[in-house]
């Protein structure tokens, strides 16, 4: 191979390979080999494939570090680092991918927009994914943090026919790029500050400059700007109920779990990389954004009728605990945000997948009356629904008292016990939300008898994730292991 | 097989579930067979303890420990001394007695009822009998999920209303309670290096006063909700008065005294310096008085029956309390009787009013008068349990309110003062009570032609009450059972005390003997 | 020099000016035609920093590119209605918010003078032609963000025309 | 303080474009508009990466620049195609208008 791609370049890139050309492949596919509608599940393989294969080169290079004794190895002059936080995360996006692509055939099928150009769209929204995850270069994390929006832009808006939909996916775009801009300003001004766009350059020569100096202080307040944006941070969280709202379902799941997972990726590559220097300055800003976070999402979701709506803004506050895991800043809470990205991938993805079962032919299924009865209904739904509402509550022993329980331990340990209580208090109004889709599902009487969608693939998943979400919770140290090797700091 | 004895006990209620699980939901009449047979076994697995266990052996007994989760430092370690064999053996009894009177109770969502009972069982087992942190705190919240549902779904007209309430109140409690486990846990890191939940490895911490005071009152709002001690009261009598019979029975025999057991065990234990802080001592036992008073005076004012019984626990359970805060070997060992006595005399009050409440499908009091004369079972049984509830002499409430009086009494007579006013209004609303509703003539013509106690009723008190009478009339074994732990925690809060009364320590309650 | 001086001058005014006139102007088509503006100052700009290839990006991609894209949809979508309506929302104190950022940030400037801010340190200029500089860099450096922004496109490519058809 | 022109100056011209950007994106009503406010945004990106690319005295700014216009032809593409989808379902561009999930 030549000096521009070199076989550790290629070793690097595999899985971005594969989800590439399977993204192309199936593009392609549904063009010239499967037209017909009801070849469409060929698509679906497809996507498993491109998925499967991206995971075994995830796997391999796992193997390959444990086997070197390796912490991390560079690719592409430094443009990608494969280290076991990449690997970690890409295997959340892989997970939530499939996922998503599985419950997705039916739920389109439904909404009357099935197209095979959906599947190439997440694969190539995870292609995006991973170079967030694994890039340590200003313009591979600008370039993939792009595509990965664009993909969503498009899916967000993926029902033409919805208003809601086509609405959802303006704003959204409309915030997104208008973030990314700012992303974009802080990022050019690194550059000027470093000289190269090496995060690891960066950081060196930021290290070297006083914590306020002030091109340092404006390329960190418009980098978290535009970062504050992607995670849906308080104030900057506007566009996520109406974008979670309008959305198809599947893409809402995916959008609040994976391109979740992939900024906050970006987002502790930054604050932990470049800006690790002055942390002085943003560690007070990001504890009030995360308290800030906490107080809107939970009373925000505490009104909230429509169920994906209040889903949204639990979201939101989720995101405030994950960033709490960075205010403390210590190698259990940064260990912590990558537990609670596990942990919340299955358990929200699972949330969302009960309201995709919920969506039928002339019926929505997203107020909380839809939900009414739904133990009489389909107990077993109504069961799973309790596990990852549990979950998300974060009440032992589901999967989410683990991730709270490594937030609260991070915070003990950095001695912020005031912000421990604050957070620890907005877990009772989250329960008190959580638990009015609860009282619906189980104590309210029956709405309507319409049995609920289903089909193999909304079973997997939800089997999948409702099993995940209590073998955490119950057996968590093969997966606690899993995220120690994702710490960045060692 | 035996090594298990604790994990048998602590799960055999959870396998009951899953075979429950298992029935097909209409098939109604054979899960309750199922459910009570569940019930009864986890009783009869417990029982064995009472030879298993050795009451001169200092420690924990039968102690099985397994690693959970190593990264983390939580171990499964399940252990009893003998203030946990005593609530162990109340909860599974009162398990399932609570699940026998449910039969005819509860006629839809059956299924779902059992199985949240049976789950319920499991949680408050693992609550007495998890010596480690993390276990035990998994198990208090896991206490909560079951309760939420048996009152939100089987409860009286404001059941949700209730149930949110009781949900939420206690989740603050016990996250704030999580944050003082993790500020212990993470100081045993930096004493020793290593991070773990076992309880007898914090005991080793060496810690200021400051955090001590910090982790203590964390654990006050977690323990005190679930008591509840005097201002977070307010959930109780919402909750016991939308919940169903047996939900009110198991909520106030044994759910209580999961704040009360927390107390004893954590509280005191490592957390020393603050336990015997002035300060602390003064606050905690002045919450406790006014619950026994305040209680006391709202139980003679309520017009509905069920909020009469559920303010006398408020008022009870200020005792229990107390006879903790007075930090002498007879203030404990009589505030764990009186928990004792407590899941006994209430249980049986609670299961009397829902025999009522069954029947007529009203709680108020003035809806009822001279029951004697058609249900004189019934009336005979309200008697010996209101008669143990205001501690008569021979029967349970007296030894334990005794016991606790005498404790106070040693640490400061004016609490002792205060609190046998307290047993005075207790006995005045009991009697009440029982004229109100037993005494006098049939006022009501609803009220005439009401059927008698049958024989599973019956069934369901007859332990209940030879219990009552078995600890009224013949205490010892109880206090040779409480005398090892209650002098290890107290040699650990006031190792002075322990010096300077020996000889009075070695012969706790004397009169008695 | 003071044709350095000039120039930069008169390419910040256009750019400014044609900014300042893109969001006041009434009229989506007289937006698009001084943002045209405004992006022509920019390129001059880029001229000014010795950045010939992007200087003909600019014109090329952007004022020839996107500019025309923005007015084919303006022309499809009807906007004679909204240019009738009320142009702005009532969010004036973020307007004033940014106008006293960049304020502060100019009196910044003018207090410390033109070293006021502490870049990295310039490396010796390398030799040749700025497109085959460019183009070294791009494909060496940047090469993989190069074959990104592919798939970028594809996928921009992709959705524009599901957004767009009116039946797919 | 005029003379000469030093990459300061490029850098008060970004931020002042970045500023009237900025005002454009939240106070305007037209979506056609914010869209252009946001290619003013990202002009201003462009303009720092130049100045401190011939600061530098290397190209990498230069190239970063082109990757910068790449996202802005990408974002503006696909913003103008749900542009046109949503003018089919509504016929209004005015995004507060957009009222059926609350702005």
């Amino acid at each position: 191979m030549s000096q521009f791609y070199t076989s550790v370049d290629h070793f690097a890139l595999v899985p971005a390979l594969m989800l590439a050309l399977f993204g192309c492949a199936v593009l392609l596919f549904d063009f010239f080999v499967f037209p017909a509608p009801r070849q469409r599940k060929w698509l679906v393989l497809l996507l498993a494939l491109g998925i499967g294969f991206a995971a075994l080169g995830l796997v391999r290079q796992y193997a390959f570090l444990k086997s070197e004794g390796l912490a991390e190895f560079t690719a592409f002059r430094g443009t990608l680092t494969i280290d076991g936080f990449a690997i970690f995360f890409n295997g959340i996006f892989l997970a939530a991918s499939l996922l998503v692509a599985l419950v997705s055939y039916r739920y389109l099928e439904i909404e009357g927009e099935h197209h095979g150009e959906y599947y190439g769209l997440i694969l190539l929204a995870n292609c995006g994914m991973y170079f967030l995850a694994t890039g340590t270069d200003l313009v591979t994390l600008f370039v993939g943090l792009e595509l990965m929006a664009i993909c969503f832009y498009i899916m967000v808006g993926f029902l033409r026919l919805d208003r809601r939909s086509n609405e959802a996916a303006i704003k959204y775009l409309l915030l997104g790029a208008f973030s990314s801009g700012f992303l974009a300003y802080g990022f050019s001004l690194m550059y000027g500050l470093a000289g190269s766009t090496r995060l690891a350059d960066i950081t060196a020569a930021l290290a070297a400059r006083p914590p306020w100096d002030p091109l340092v202080f404006l390329a960190m307040a418009t980098t978290a700007v535009g970062l504050f944006f992607k995670v849906s941070l308080v104030p900057f969280h506007m566009w996520a109920p109406d974008a979670y709202e309008g959305a198809p379902t599947t893409v809402t799941a995916y959008l609040s779990v994976a391109s979740k997972a992939a900024s906050f990726a970006l987002l502790v590559r930054i604050f932990l990389g470049p800006l690790a220097g002055t942390r002085a300055v943003w560690q007070p800003l990001l504890a009030a954004v995360a308290v800030a976070t906490l107080t809107v999402g939970n009373l925000a979701a505490v009104t909230q009728t429509n169920v994906k709506r209040l889903l949204a803004y639990s979201s939101i506050s989720h995101a405030g605990y994950i960033l709490l895991g960075l205010v403390a800043g210590n190698p259990t809470g940064i260990k912590g945000i990558a537990v609670y990205l596990l942990v919340y991938t299955f358990m929200n993805l699972g949330a969302f997948l009960v309201l995709i079962a919920l969506r039928r032919q002339q019926i929505l299924g997203e107020e909380l009356d839809d939900l009414s009865g739904l133990m009489h209904k389909s107990p077993a739904h109504a069961i799973l629904m309790l596990i990852f509402l549990l979950s998300l509550a974060g009440i032992p022993p589901t999967a989410g008292f683990i991730a709270k329980y490594y937030i609260f331990w991070a915070l003990i340990q950095a001695g912020q016990y005031w912000l421990a209580a604050i957070a620890a208090a907005y877990v009772a109004v989250a329960v008190y939300y959580y638990f009015r889709i609860v009282r619906s599902m189980f104590v309210s009487e029956l709405s309507e008898r319409e049995p609920l969608a289903s089909s193999f693939g909304l079973r997997l998943a939800l089997g999948v994730t409702g099993v995940l979400t209590l073998a955490i919770g119950v057996h968590p140290e093969p997966w606690l292991e899993l995220a120690q090797n994702s710490v960045l700091l060692r | 097989m035996s090594e298990h004895l604790l994990s048998i006990i602590l799960f055999t209620p959870l396998a009951g579930m899953f075979i429950l699980l298992l029935i097909p939901s209409r098939r109604t009449d054979l899960i309750r067979l199922w459910a009570n047979i569940a019930g009864f076994a986890g009783f009869a697995v417990s029982l064995p303890l009472l030879w298993r266990f050795d009451k001169n052996a200092a420690g924990f007994q039968l102690v099985e420990r397994y690693e959970w989760i190593p990264s983390l430092g939580a171990r499964y370690i399940v252990g009893i001394d003998g203030i946990s064999l005593l609530l162990v053996l109340l909860t599974t009894l009162i398990g399932a007695l609570a699940i026998l009177s449910s039969w005819s109770a509860i006629q839809e969502k059956v299924k779902q009822y059992y199985a949240m009972f049976l789950l319920q069982q499991t949680g408050m087992l693992g609550v007495f009998l998890a010596l480690d942190f993390f276990l035990f705190f998994v198990f208090w919240e896991v206490v909560l999920v079951p309760m939420y549902f048996i009152i939100g779904v089987w409860g009286g007209p404001r059941k949700l209303y209730a149930a949110i309430k009781f949900f939420l109140y206690t989740l603050a409690g016990s996250v704030l309670m999580l944050l003082g486990i993790l500020t212990l846990y993470f100081q045993h890191f930096r004493q020793f290096g290593y991070y773990t939940f076992e309880i007898a490895e914090l005991m080793k911490l060496d810690l200021p006063l400051g955090i001590q005071q910090w982790v203590f009152w964390a654990f006050f709002i977690g323990f005190a909700i679930k008591v509840p001690m005097f201002p977070f009261h307010t959930w109780l009598p919402d909750a016991h008065v939308e919940a169903p019979t047996a939900g009110s029975v198991i909520l106030a025999s044994i759910l209580l005294k999961m704040g009360t057991y927390g107390f004893i065990r954590f509280s005191l234990p490592l957390l020393p310096k603050a336990s015997i802080d002035p300060r602390i001592v003064k606050i905690l036992v002045g919450l406790s008085l006014v619950a026994i008073v305040y209680g006391a005076l709202v139980s003679l004012m309520q017009q509905d029956w069920k909020k009469l019984v559920a303010y006398s626990s408020v008022s009870h359970l200020g005792f229990c309390t107390l006879g903790i805060f007075a930090l002498n070997p007879n203030g404990l060992a009589g505030s764990v009787i009186q928990q004792i006595n407590h899941g006994i005399s209430t249980g049986m009050l609670f299961l009397i009013v829902g025999i009522a409440y069954e029947r007529r499908h009203t709680r108020a009091i003035a809806e009822y008068g001279g029951l004697a004369h058609v249900m004189p079972k019934y009336a005979t049984v309200f008697a010996i349990a209101m008669l143990s509830s205001a501690g008569l002499p021979l029967l349970n409430g007296f030894i334990g309110e005794f016991t606790i009086l005498q404790g106070a009494f040693e640490a400061n007579r004016l609490w002792a003062a205060i609190a046998s006013l307290g047993i005075i209004l207790g006995a005045a609303y009991l009697l009440w009570l029982y004229q109100r509703t037993m005494l006098g003539q049939i006022t009501n013509p609803k009220n005439l032609r009401l059927p008698d106690l049958n024989l599973r009723e019956l069934a369901v008190f007859a332990p209940l009450i030879a219990w009552a009478i078995w600890i009224g009339v013949y205490p010892k074994p109880y206090f040779e059972v409480l005398e090892k732990p209650v002098a290890e925690i107290l040699q650990r809060v006031r190792p002075e005390y322990w010096e300077k009364a020996s000889a009075l320590a070695a012969a706790p309650l004397g009169v008695l003997r | 020099m003071w044709a350095d001086t000039f120039f930069f001058y008169l390419f910040a005014l256009v750019t400014l000016g044609g900014a300042m006139l893109t969001i006041t102007r009434r009229n989506a088509v007289h937006c698009a035609m001084s943002l045209i503006l405004s992006l022509i100052g920019v390129a001059g700009l880029f001229l000014l920093q010795r950045a010939e290839f992007l200087f003909a990006v600019q014109i090329v991609l952007y004022v020839g590119g996107i500019m025309v894209l923005f007015l084919f949809v303006i022309m499809l979508v009807n906007l004679d209605q909204a240019a009738r309506m009320r142009q702005f929302s009532g969010q004036w104190w973020l307007a004033l918010a940014c106008v006293l950022a960049v304020a502060a940030q100019i009196v910044y400037v003018l207090v410390r003078g033109s070293q006021a801010f502490r870049f990295a340190r310039p490396e010796p200029a390398a030799q040749g032609g700025n497109v085959e500089r460019v183009a070294d860099v791009l494909f060496k450096q940047y090469l993989l963000p190069f074959e990104l922004a592919s798939l970028l496109l594809l996928a921009a490519i992709v959705g524009s025309v599901i957004m767009a058809r009116k039946r797919i | 303080m005029l003379h000469p022109i030093t990459t300061t100056h490029y850098l008060v011209l970004g931020a002042a474009l970045l500023a009237i950007g900025t005002i454009g994106v939240l106070a305007r009503r037209n979506i056609v508009v914010i869209l252009m406010a946001i290619e003013l945004i990202l002009n201003a990106v462009n303009i720092n990466l130049i100045a401190f690319s011939h600061h530098l005295g290397q190209v990498h700014g230069q190239v970063f620049a082109i990757f910068v216009i790449t996202v802005a032809v990408a974002e503006a593409a696909v913003g103008l195609g749900i542009l046109i989808a949503l003018f089919r379902t509504r016929s209004t561009v005015q995004a507060d208008e957009i009222n059926l999930l609350k702005w």
